[in-house]
């Protein structure tokens, strides 16, 4: 197996999907780029090159470039799944969820409930967030935690180049609204990635490492610190599990409350903004449901409740650090 | 008229469940048995029967909150679809959906929609469908005046366009959007918006079904043909209030018992076939009584149809869990 | 004092600040109603009569209808507030939000932080939300829990027709984007109302009813449901404290730390989607910061991760009922 | 040309200004020095300025992405900017913001966004409160080609019309969105899509000064009298990429060279006043050294500014907690 970057797997996913299925097109802002201009074709492939190379494959009739109209696109690709292609949009910066959420949470979500069970809707969202490149507070949203508040949706946070194939082969592959997240400090990551399709399911997390004195649960690039914390700890015998949900939306309850029941001890360290995210979410499951096990106050590692900033020193401030990871967890460790 | 007897016949028949359809339903709500928020097409049938005359299965449309018409014209079960609007388990929609959101995509029905302009880009959706597996189908938003101003609405026109796709907006000028007039609330017109966007477009008499009927067939032609998107701009009238329960003060007093006479689609029709001797009174006559039968039997059989239980509450939220 | 209906005590709320400070204007879709038509002016008030006897009283200057154009107008509020308005802009339904959710979050929410503490936007939104009255999944969601989550709003929420009218008036007067929600199976609720102007303040949870067994915290209408379990419960020997946290964004940790502490068990009522929602966002908050007076597991009460179902049953099905506050509380209360 | 030599030297200080800013923007990202995101305006100068140089303070502007142009043009301090651009505790929103989020209010500048589309709705706003309190302010919205096509433009144009606002858009059509064409992109144009709102508009090479400060002085006026909205078409175009870092391969190989020799505005507007004998070389070249000197010290200020610290992260969120 050959290192890949979380670009290069995402590339894969799409192209493996695309000679698969020719229901499986792709449309965004500059997926391809160069639309009607004197110069190169394919001159992007997306803002960070990560569509590169499929218009070619592919052609225009399922590499679609689309103006700047999130709502009239993320409505259209949500129109075709439901028409019978499996459509796979771009939303550039999740951040833009704003001028197109209507199309996501009031229409693909809820045709099959509102429409009785009778709708099928493959749709597929890719959109990129996270903060950590300077990109201010319009850019570097995590946003998830609305996504997963949607009934209807499906919510995928892949933590590194391997799980992001997988997870976006499943992705396309499943009949419902799928909204799936790549971290944008992320696409240079590498990782074993192999060369053929395969799928990680949803709802079943990936525990990334196991301890028997502290659970902690982290999404997406957290995964990672995550890791690096806990391997540093178990240098001082404070031994974690790691758990990596991987789908927010559905979520795997069970594997969740098992560990903690374990452990006794849970931390959870969520990049979104502090209130009602992902964090909440799951001390929420914990409390009610795994209570009697619990050694230790809940501890949420996430950032302040404010914008992003743009400086680079308050940006990271901003953003969860191994030492708060680690405080954390010596904390209830203790 | 490139219509034959069938379609006449067809056509009529349409117009008239629709019309009988909701002036039931009108009466209906007043009993206080159907629930939530129900909006009436009566007044504007010749609009979503003059178009989707044309359509098949394989086309696609997104209604509006204003959605019975369209789901009657466009071939919804009208026995699923009262039910559906009393709640009741045997509805189109399980009773899940209610009369803003009835749907049968398994004949091109997209849904009615709660929201105003929802359905615009998910047209440019099945028109890219239809474009993208070859299937010859085009796809058709209806939208109020109200809904011609919301961004959606425009965006989609663009893409349309832009992707040159085998869609076509209607926009149903029926004069008001709530209480608000479309004289005052959308500058410029249907017709002159298009043309910003280079798409062809018709204003037409939405009480003359012929008339509608006529611009249709270009507009969906053109797309059919792959000469790409479409406005027409629909000039009717509704006969009730915006939604069950308005009193309408914003209206002139007189307003509707005028249209009823002078502009009604259905009388206008049937003049007119009548007067060129294409159809008969005993033709349209049994119609009359077809309809009237259906509808009876719609709401018995809607009154009489069990609830949903609790075991639907958690169910279609996904195709898999 | 008089009773008034929660509709009445809105509508003096927002009658009381156009007379005190001409800046105060208010916009929405027919919240005057008759723009342009031959019948009478002011011919809706709102479509449920909230803003009736606004326009003749300040004028259309002051009272402007809109075209259907949630983006537009909404931006416009925010553009207003940030060069000299107080305007008052009505989102019908909350649900609406998904095609102007930029203009609050990333535009009006965010200038004080993007421009370094410069900006002062006064912006009110009031929306109508929650189930009850049929209106099906697009025109019955709560949504609160998405507002919370946003730095830079804050969010209200009133239970009663009392808490409606001094809420509103500060939410008017406060110098920053206030979201306002006002529950539409509400409006015809009565409460004794003064006739004068009162401010409630941000930030100050109301204590329904002191009791020493279970404290519940509760939103909306969910607080009369769980004030009359409360009621019924005491006669079995059961007190709670009922918490009306009045304002979620920003939220009075501190009396929901102090009743948990007094009482050692906690149950939420949330009439939002369960995931990511308040009642995980409280549960959180205890878990992390009250656990070790903690004596049983947490108990949410919410609707389930569906949307709104239309059928009458089925709706009542999925609002949290008072037998489930009930159950809930006598579960942990044992 | 109405503009007195007052004027003029005002104009080119500030096209200047704009050039000698971007340029340098230009030099110090390649340092690796700036954090983030940033879209360079050069070229485009005589949009801004011949724009602005009608405006005051009570006037209100809402910018995009690429706002530094607009910013000087609005009057925005530019070691501010600058300051800004770096991340520093001195910038004009105390580093908070960023290049794309650089504002002042109490200079009506109401921001550059990182929304594409983000700003008409928010003119609309000043529009409103101009027209309610009477300040006699006009409020005005740049978007680009790629922003004329999201549903905020459209909703604004017509809200703008429907409620006769002291509000003007200008497109300013630089051929892309990022690598995508707006001869493609864009069906129609933002002259017809004005017609179809009834509003007046006007096509402008935007190259040249003085014919967009006749068209913008036109609409200013319009909107001042209470005349209502207007739609400016400016044609004009970028030096640098869509944003620092972009290869540009999707435009002709010698496309900017061509530009910078053949259409530069700067270069246009020298010689015609030159021509007309109203400013004298000297009288250029002193801006220019002052320009360059400004502009050495806004960076070497910039840089040696402290950066913002840990008490800065949580202020600034509400006015009041
Ligand atoms: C986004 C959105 N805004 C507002 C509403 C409330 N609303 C429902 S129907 C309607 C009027 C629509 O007018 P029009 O488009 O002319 O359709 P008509 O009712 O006349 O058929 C409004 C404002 C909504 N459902 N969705
Ligand atoms: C809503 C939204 N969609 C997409 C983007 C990403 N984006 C930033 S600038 C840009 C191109 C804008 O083109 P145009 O409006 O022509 O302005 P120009 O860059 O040419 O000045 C895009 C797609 C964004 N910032 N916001
Ligand atoms: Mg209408
Ligand atoms: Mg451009």
């Amino acid at each position: 197996m050959a290192k890949k970057s979380m670009r290069q797997a995402i590339n894969e996913a799409l192209a493996s999907e695309m000679r698969r299925d020719p229901r499986v097109v792709i449309m965004g802002e500059d997926i391809s780029g160069g639309m009607g201009a004197p110069g190169e074709d394919d001159a992007w492939g997306g803002p960070l090159g990560v569509t590169k190379g499929l218009m070619p494959e592919f052609g225009r009739g399922r590499v679609l470039d689309t103006p700047i109209t999130e709502s009239a696109f993320v409505g259209a690709a949500a129109g075709a799944a439901a028409s019978g292609l499996r459509p796979v949009a771009e939303l550039m910066f999740v951040d833009f969820m704003g001028v197109c959420f209507d199309q996501i949470f009031n229409q693909a979500a809820k045709f099959r409930y509102m429409f009785g069970g009778k709708a099928v809707t493959p749709l597929v969202i890719r959109t990129m967030f996270g903060a950590g490149l300077r990109a201010a507070s319009q850019h570097s949203q995590c946003l998830y935690p609305i996504f997963t508040h949607i009934p209807g949706l499906k919510v995928v946070i892949p933590s590194s180049a391997y799980e992001a194939k997988g997870l976006l082969i499943q992705a396309i592959r499943d009949d419902d609204p799928v909204i799936f997240f790549e971290h944008k400090a992320m696409y240079d990551d590498e990782a074993e990635v192999p060369d053929e399709a395969y799928t990680i399911p949803f709802g079943e997390a990936n525990i990334t490492r196991e301890g028997d004195n502290v659970t902690v649960v982290a999404f997406g690039r957290m995964v990672q610190l995550a890791n690096q914390v806990a391997d540093k700890l178990a240098k001082d015998g404070i031994e974690c599990t790691v758990i990596d949900p991987r789908t927010t939306s559905p979520l795997d309850e069970d594997t969740i409350l098992e560990e903690v029941e374990a452990t006794g001890r849970l931390v959870i360290v969520d990049e979104a903004s502090p209130r009602c995210n992902m964090a909440t979410d799951i001390s929420a499951l914990v409390a009610q449901r795994a209570f009697g096990a619990l050694k230790a106050p809940i501890r949420m590692v996430t950032p302040p409740h404010t914008p992003v900033p743009f400086a680079g020193d308050l940006e990271d401030l901003y953003i969860p650090k191994p030492e708060q990871i680690e405080a954390a967890i010596r904390e209830i460790a203790a | 008229m490139q219509l034959n007897r069938d379609d006449l016949l067809k056509a009529y028949r349409q117009m008239k469940t629709i019309r009988v359809f909701e002036e039931r339903v009108h009466d209906e709500f007043a009993t206080g048995d159907i629930p939530g928020f129900v909006h009436l097409y009566a007044g504007e049938e010749a609009s979503a029967v003059g178009i989707c005359l044309h359509l098949n299965d394989n086309d696609y449309i997104a209604s509006t909150h204003r959605g019975h018409g369209h789901c009657i014209a466009k071939g919804c079960d009208v026995k699923g679809m009262m039910s559906e609007i009393f709640g009741r388990a045997d509805g189109l929609c399980g009773g899940k959906g209610g009369s803003m959101h009835i749907a049968d995509l398994s004949r091109g029905m997209m849904g009615a929609n709660g929201i105003v302009g929802g359905g615009p880009p998910l047209v440019c959706g099945a028109a890219l469908s239809a474009k993208t597996l070859g299937t010859g189908g085009v796809a058709i938003a209806f939208v109020g005046d109200g809904a011609s101003n919301q961004g959606t609405t425009f965006e989609a026109m663009n893409l349309a366009k832009v992707w040159d796709l085998p869609a076509i907006f209607v926009v149903e000028d029926n004069g008001y959007a709530e209480a608000t007039s479309s004289s005052w609330s959308v500058s410029g017109d249907a017709v002159k918006r298009a043309a910003g966007f280079d798409i062809p477009a018709q204003r037409v008499d939405g009480h003359d079904f012929f008339a509608v009927n006529e611009v249709a067939r270009e507009a969906i032609e053109r797309a059919r043909s792959g000469g790409g998107p479409s406005v027409l701009h629909v000039k009717l009238n509704r006969y009730f209030g915006h939604f069950e329960g308005d009193a309408m003060t914003y209206r002139a007093p007189d307003e509707t018992a005028k249209l009823r006479q002078e502009k009604d689609c259905l009388t206008l029709f049937r003049g007119r076939v009548s007067e060129a001797g294409l159809l008969e009174d005993a033709q349209f006559d049994e119609i009359d009584r077809d309809v009237d039968a259906l509808i009876d039997e719609a709401v018995s059989g809607a009154r009489a149809a069990p609830v949903p239980g609790a075991q639907d509450l958690l169910t279609d939220v996904y195709v898999s869990y």
